[in-house]
């Protein structure tokens, strides 16, 4: 497997027609690591991936392989592999055929071919389906032959535009696992697009969340999930309840903030914030619906801390209730194992600690947002 | 079992039926036209009566003979088939580009392409054939092929680029990242999924060549005639009036030609390349 | 310009002096014949039996056909660039015109006329229709045409005698009688030419000025004419299904359909009691820049086309009855076939008409444009101007 | 994004800023066909347009106008003027009552029954047989003697044979013959193309299946009933075989491209011919303009097909 | 708002050329409910949903509102809406009017369709969009313009096909919510089809498992999760782990079951046995991936219930890890919330009443398959 040890992506950017799709993406991939871009739908991460598979010229920076430039080969000579979201499966060839269609392109004995693509599709669990148009697949096995065609080339970078996004919820969670799988075998370096935060979570070493074309954040899920650095990254992280609100004081990391619109209009919380903060400041709150803890007697909230609200929506969801907390305008979702009534007022509190205050301009974190 | 209302029948209403009673009339209006001709074509004579008083075959012997069909057929077909190779050739590429690509003056080059099949041929026509004799081509088999494909490239740019924008760009994509240099991923991957677009294109360009007459007509001539202007010509030649009949069989080996040609082409519809048809279509 | 390809045996550069062509070809030559006049029914047997006899002049013959409007769209190029691929026209008086006035024609009466003396022997008329040529053709067959009448006598019970008796019968039968659109029909235009010398017009020969009777007439006519079909083809149909009772005719168009097939035989011909034949008549041109030995070739074949033996073969199924040019031609000598067609088919009548009747040459190639765009716009229309009220 | 921004990212490569407008060598591929084009249509097309000012002497005599001697006779002359009013009088008609045909035969082959395969082949048939062999067939069929007067005469319905050809309504059969199968197989594909479910949704809505035609199958139609139209009405316009064998060609169906061929190939008048045949583009282009006209006040977006 | 108050399917079957694509379902609804269909792909559930409204003619059984036959009405003259799957909103007509199309087919008088459209537009909350065509709206905008046109006409029953399938993660939640609340404000009786059981145990009162055009089992959300009744069924409600067995024993309705293929051949589990059981019966295990407990040490393991296995993935999953653990040829899921070494040995034990016993064949449950 031809391989490197680094590949950097140097202030990379694509217009269309005077608008960024993507711009100023600096990154730098270790060989083995699994990267995840996320955001959601036209924020740039198909461009990103084109971009890299020299599918799409560059309109700005540059991408070098261990120091080489590469930005200027066509895609057949990047020696890339690539995953597309809808499989982009040859309709008119079988299975083993679509397998063996890189390694035909690269002029190997038919031999060789023969046993490569034996052992991808192998790899892949297709055996019994080798002789097999694509139309004639499921959209799991479609998809997995999608996988084989790319690894088959032992490609020193696999690119995977939303793979899963077509399939349905079950197989969807099979077929990550099987991606995880495969990746953590072969060793494949992998860089993975999507916009659902529980896929990029569990698969990635690192992820990168977009938005309008710029970067937001780059971490470890760990880090993305425990400390978003913006509300834009909370929200996409599961911080369900995105509250805006107003700092009333500030004590190191902590924060005490006024929500508006709250029943009796002077619902205070305390939380960790994020940036610094000063009274007045406009803030947004992000609380995750598993941090709120429901109760159905205003003694039991902690006083302060504690928002007032009346059931509106309780959704059954296995061992947990989700419930929908109507207080103000705003729904808030927590869960709670024990089902509450609907109409019936309850009291949701969350721990500081979990409670994180960002600063409402999402500015202060990223460039300026494209005025299109 | 009780098979019951599987699908409901088609609804008795008046509209209905009306619809039905038009369609018979158009039916009977066709076959009429196309049995006349046939029974004319092969009656001795055929004065006021129901039918011709005695049967013939000698009229295709003289048709045959009289316009040299042998050689109007071969030009003809040879018409055709130049015609088609040469719109696909020059129109699958053209309708390639503006399938995929998005680039200034994208809007001039489509209307450049659909004015040749808005006008009246006669319109560019005329002025087409008086450019063709000052260039010395009149009357050839070069000015026939030329003046055919004014309308065919753009007939097929038309017909192909809305079956190439159904291809997922994202096949060709996985082509090159498979390795697959701009020619093998026209040859390998795109050639055999527009197959049947193609087919489509170049039978419907055939069937409109071979029934092409307005330009045909105003550049062929002897040696360069099409069978329809042949027929046309036998129609209203000022030496002439041929016989009746001898139009007839004229007309039935026109139709005949046509529809041998139409088979051929079709047999080369491979029903299992079909199957390449890209998206699925599910009706739901 | 290219050098003239060789085309066969017998090719070379183009004659610039009539001295230098030779009495018999070098070598025996190959002839591209153009036939935009229906001519090759008539003359085929002719040249056919030349080339059997003398192969050491034409080795073979090609024909090709077309209308008169292809003679400068074929020609034409032909001639300017120098290189002919047709080296002899048949041609009627409208193609003729047409190389004529784009100069396309060697001038041959002038340049190898003495290669031609059976010439001499033309009938008077066909002599007249020499003379329309101006030099630059040669009359190889020849007919009186018409205007005669051709009726169906269930219908038609005595044949009119005049203009005006054809008027009444139409008003009487209305959508009975018609013609076909003279630009596009032998018989259509005869019968236009040949009424200004039956109503008496000023001058026959000015469509424009000398015609006025003969466009009142005509126009009066067109009111009981319901349609003008664009080709005799449609006459001939019309005539024969009974849709119609009577049309005008030349003396070809009156034996030939009958003798086809195409007509019942049981229809009858007529004429009017007074008027004069319009001639017709077919040419030989050649194309300018011709090879001294193909004019030799196309001279002796000519010469050998107007002997009586050979011209009788005009005569052929009546089509251009009679069809010989010449004096002598009688039908005796004539192919068999064509004996049996006429006697059965042929009307005696025609050949005392030919006798008794005057016969004057069909208009100029100009006035006969104009005779047409007049009647386009006289006639033809007129029918939908009232229509449309 | 702010100005200063862009400025300093202007110092992108040529390439690059080719990229971002889509220029790229995979655009050769146009060439032949634009190549082509201007060969062969724009040209010649242009060269037409350059005869149409040098008309003959005596054109220039009978018309005056100087260059525009040609357009001069065009619109002075009725006998060349009046062919305009005759080939709408056959093309409009035509087109809409081939487009309006087309409608209730679509909706109705819309459903699956048994012998559609047959019915919809025979409906095809017309195209293979060309204007020729319908004209000749409708002057056999439908002439005086014809079987359709023939039977209409034995069942006694008529006492004179009905006059259907060599006039106006010749041609009017033989467009509807050669342009209703052509108009009824687009019409289909355009039917074919609207979401069947938008109509099951009005069915839940409780719409009959008059307001379902009229409300929803009829809107999203009506695109595709202007290009049918279009293109049906361009079929009508140019009509001319039939024009000449069927109809009555100095008369009521003197069409512009029978002027314009007689100019071209009776009179060797290229320079008129050439005028007519330019004027009736621009008439032609003037209804298509019209069509689009009233298409664009339509709705134009998808039919719901693709989402 | 017309209602009625029960809604009867009596052996309602459709067959498409000889195959039954829905077949003997019974089912009552009571006004006010919400049921569910749930299945995989192609079982019957849009036949099931089309046969209610009247867009497919039944091939048998009947169906009874009030005890009335209504099977035979045209679905114009049922008064049922529907919300299509791919929305089906009208293309060339705006917001407004695409709601405003069922009451003018009533024939109101202008005012009260204003009026009325105004309400439903505000309750999906449109209200800045009601001009916009539909092209020019986001999915779940368009999701919502679709449930305010079928629900202006105050229907007696809301049909909705999959509504939620053509979004993406997070607006599917919020979509699922609103839903959820627009049907408890409302009283509306619904019938939703989807094949995600997340979903439908979310939303509904009732869920109907199907499974080629068959029923297999109708309860509550609660029912499904906690006592699914095959392993069809099981499979379907989350019980991601189906692992095949043999009985050894049975004792009341506890069952102990070999494992076939684990590493020494004899792993033994205690399960709930759901049906009648007996030693050397072939059985379907079901558990759990959160119902198994992942330790690292065998002593941990409590003997003979613990599977040994080897760490072969870790997924990242907030506060908790997915784990796949590889035991013989089969690979079981598992959470744990510390993270175990790839690789590296664990056992898995699981409570006995969380371990469910199914008998192999699904016939006994359910009707026979259909021999297509
Ligand atoms: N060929 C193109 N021409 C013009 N704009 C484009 C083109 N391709 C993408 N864009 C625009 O660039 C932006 C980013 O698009 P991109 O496809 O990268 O989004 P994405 O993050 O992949 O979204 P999704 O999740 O929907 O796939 C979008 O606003 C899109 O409209
Ligand atoms: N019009 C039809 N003709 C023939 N078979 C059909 C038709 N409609 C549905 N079927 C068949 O009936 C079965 C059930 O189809 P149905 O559409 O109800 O499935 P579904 O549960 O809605 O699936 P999905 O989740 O994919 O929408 C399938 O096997 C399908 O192939
Ligand atoms: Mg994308
Ligand atoms: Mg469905």
């Amino acid at each position: 497997m031809s391989t490197f040890e680094s590949l950097e992506l140097r202030g990379v950017g694509r217009r269309f027609g005077g608008v960024d799709a993507l711009a100023d993406l600096d990154l730098t991939i270790k060989a083995g690591e699994f990267v995840a871009l996320l955001g959601p739908s036209g924020c740039g991460k198909s461009t990103a991936l084109n971009c890299l598979a020299g599918l799409l010229p560059l309109t700005h920076g540059e991408i070098l392989l261990d120091g080489k430039r590469i930005d200027t080969l066509p895609p057949e000579r990047r020696g890339f592999g690539m995953v597309f979201q809808s499989y982009a499966l040859f309709p008119h060839l079988s299975v083993e055929k679509n397998v063996a269609f890189g390694l035909q392109m690269q002029g190997l004995p038919r031999a060789q071919i023969d046993a490569r693509v034996r052992k991808a599709i192998e790899l892949v669990k297709l055996d019994e389906h080798v002789k097999k148009l694509p139309g004639q697949l499921s959209g799991g096995q479609q998809q997995r032959v999608a996988i084989a065609r790319a690894v088959v080339l032992e490609p020193s970078l696999v690119l995977m535009d939303e793979p899963l996004s077509n399939l349905d919820a079950k197989l969807r969670l099979d077929m990550r696992t099987e991606i995880r799988r495969l990746h953590q075998s072969l060793g494949l370096t992998t860089i993975y697009v999507t916009h659902d935060q529980e896929e990029a979570l569990s698969l990635a070493d690192r992820l990168v969340v977009l938005r309008n074309g710029r970067v937001q954040q780059i971490g470890t899920p760990d880090e993305l999930y425990e400390s978003p650095t913006s509300w834009y990254v909370a929200d996409f992280m599961g911080y369900r309840n995105i509250l805006p609100a107003t700092v009333v004081s500030t004590s190191g990391d902590e924060a005490v903030v006024a929500l508006p619109g709250t029943a009796d209009g002077g619902v205070r919380l305390t939380g960790r914030a994020v940036g610094a903060l000063s009274a007045g400041d406009s803030v947004r709150v992000a609380i995750r619906p598993d941090d709120f803890s429901v109760s159905s007697s205003a003694a039991e909230g902690l006083g302060a801390g504690a928002i007032p609200g009346a059931v509106s929506v309780v959704e059954y969801q296995g061992r947990e209730l989700a419930v929908g907390v109507q207080t103000g305008d705003t729904m808030l979702h927590a869960r709670t194992p024990t089902a509450p009534q609907v109409g019936g007022a309850v009291w949701l509190t969350a721990p500081v600690e979990r409670v994180l205050v960002f600063p409402e301009s999402l500015d202060a974190a990223v460039p300026a947002e494209v005025a299109a | 079992m009780a098979v019951s209302t599987l699908e409901r029948p088609i609804a008795a209403r008046p509209s209905t039926w009306f619809v039905w009673a038009g369609m018979t009339a158009f039916g009977v209006f066709l076959l009429g036209i196309i049995i006349a001709v046939v029974v004319d074509s092969f009656g001795r004579q055929w004065f006021d009566t129901w039918l011709p008083d005695g049967l013939t075959t000698s009229w295709y012997g003289e048709a045959w003979d009289r316009f040299s069909l042998g050689e109007v057929i071969g030009v003809t077909v040879g018409v055709a088939a130049l015609v088609v190779v040469i719109s696909v050739l020059v129109g699958v590429p053209a309708a390639y580009v503006l399938a995929r690509r998005d680039f200034p003056g994208k809007r001039a080059v489509m209307l450049l392409f659909l004015l040749p099949v808005l006008m009246p041929p006669i319109t560019y026509g005329i002025p087409l054939a008086t450019v063709m004799y000052s260039f010395g081509l009149g009357r050839t088999l070069t000015a026939v092929v030329l003046v055919n494909l004014v309308p065919s490239v753009p007939f097929v740019i038309l017909t192909m680029t809305p079956f190439i924008e159904q291809i997922n760009p994202a096949i060709e994509s996985a082509a090159r990242m498979c390795g697959a240099r701009t020619r093998q991923v026209f040859t390998r991957v795109l050639a055999p999924l527009l197959v049947p677009g193609i087919l489509a294109a170049a039978i419907l360009v055939l069937v409109r060549t071979v029934g092409l007459f307005e330009l045909t007509f105003l550049v062929s001539g002897p040696g360069s005639d099409t069978l329809v202007v042949a027929i046309y010509r036998g129609m209203t030649s000022a030496g002439g009036g041929e016989a009746r009949q001898l139009i007839s069989a004229m007309s039935v080996i026109y139709t005949a030609t046509m529809l041998v040609m139409l088979v051929v082409a079709l047999r080369f519809v491979n029903p299992t390349q079909l199957v390449a048809q890209v998206k699925e279509t599910r009706d739901d | 310009p290219p050098a003239p390809e060789d085309g066969g045996g017998g090719a070379g550069a183009a004659v610039t002096d009539p001295a230098d062509v030779p009495d018999t070809p070098s070598e025996p030559v190959t002839l591209n014949i153009l036939d935009v006049a229906g001519n090759q029914r008539l003359t085929e047997g002719m040249v056919d039996e030349f080339v059997e006899e003398n192969p050491d002049v034409i080795e073979s013959v090609t024909w090709e056909t077309g209308g008169a409007p292809d003679v400068t769209g074929l020609v034409k190029p032909q001639v300017d660039s120098g290189n002919l691929s047709i080296d002899v026209v048949f041609t009627g008086n409208d193609g003729l015109a047409a190389g004529i006035s784009e100069d396309l024609w060697l001038p041959v009466m002038d340049d190898y006329g003495d290669r031609v003396s059976n010439q001499e022997n033309y009938l008077e008329p066909a002599a007249k229709m020499q003379e329309l040529a101006q030099g630059y053709g040669v009359v190889t067959t020849y007919y009186p045409s018409g205007p005669l009448l051709q009726y169906n006598p269930e219908v038609v019970d005595t044949p009119p005698a005049s203009p005006e008796e054809l008027l009444e019968w139409a008003e009487a039968n209305p959508g009975k009688f018609g013609y076909a659109r003279p630009a596009n029909s032998g018989p259509g235009r005869t019968f236009l030419m040949g009424l200004p010398y039956v109503l008496g017009d000023e001058d026959p020969t000015d469509p424009e000025n000398g015609w006025d009777k003969t466009w009142a007439y005509l126009k009066e006519l067109g009111q009981y004419v319901d349609t003008y079909p664009t080709g005799t083809g449609q006459v001939i149909t019309n005539l024969a299904d009974g849709t119609w009772a009577m049309v005008p005719t030349t003396t070809g168009w009156e034996i030939a359909p009958r003798a086809e097939g195409q007509l019942p035989n049981t229809l009858e011909a007529a004429a009017f009691d007074d008027f004069t034949w319009v001639t017709d008549a077919h040419y030989a041109a050649i194309p300018k820049g011709q090879s001294a030995d193909k004019i030799s070739a196309i001279m002796l074949l000519l010469q050998d086309m107007l002997t009586p033996e050979q011209n009788a073969k005009a005569y052929d199924a009546g089509y251009f009855y009679p069809g010989p040019a010449v004096e002598g031609a009688t039908l005796d000598l004539a192919p068999q076939e064509s004996q049996g067609v006429i006697e059965e088919f042929g009307r005696p009548m025609f050949d005392e008409l030919i006798e008794s009747q005057d016969s004057v040459v069909p208009l100029d190639a100009d006035a006969m444009v104009t005779a047409f765009d007049i009647w386009d716009r006289e006639v033809g229309a007129g029918k939908t101007e009232e229509e449309a009220g | 994004m702010s100005g200063s921004r862009q400025q300093s990212r202007s110092t992108a490569s040529l390439r690059h800023r080719l990229a971002e407008r889509g220029v790229d060598p995979a655009l050769l591929m146009l060439l032949p066909g634009l190549v082509l084009a201007v060969a062969l249509f724009v040209y010649p097309f242009s060269y037409g347009i350059g005869l149409t000012v040098q008309p003959t002497a005596e054109m220039q005599a009978q018309w005056g106008g100087g260059a525009f001697a040609n357009y001069v006779a065009f619109f002075r002359d009725p006998f060349v003027f009046d062919s305009v009013w005759l080939t709408m009088r056959l093309a409009l008609p035509a087109a809409l009552f081939n487009v309006l045909a087309s409608i209730p035969v679509a909706m109705v082959l819309r459903h699956k029954f048994r012998g559609k395969r047959l019915l919809t082949s025979l409906l095809v048939l017309p195209i293979t047989l060309g204007t020729v062999l319908t004209a000749q067939g409708l002057l056999i069929f439908a002439g005086r003697q014809g079987w359709i007067n023939r039977t209409l005469l034995e069942f006694g319905l008529i006492d004179e044979p009905l006059r259907l050809v060599n006039n106006y309504l010749g041609v009017m059969f033989s467009l509807v013959i050669t342009g209703f199968p052509f108009a009824f197989l687009l019409i289909s594909s355009y039917l074919s193309g609207i979401d069947p479910s938008l109509e099951r949704a009005a069915k839940t809505l409780g719409a009959g299946w008059w307001q379902r035609f009229r409300r929803i199958i009829l809107p999203l139609l009506a695109p595709g009933l202007a290009t049918t139209f279009i293109l049906t009405f361009v079929l009508a316009f140019s009509v001319f075989p039939s024009a000449r064998l069927v109809g009555d060609a100095m008369g009521s169906t003197r069409v512009m491209s029978l002027m314009a061929f007689r100019a071209f190939g009776e009179q060797n008048d290229y320079a008129m011919a050439s005028t007519i045949a330019l004027m009736m583009g621009v008439v032609e282009l003037l209804v298509v303009a019209a069509v689009l006209g009233l298409r664009s006040l339509l709705y134009r977006g998808t039919t719901g097909g693709k989402g």
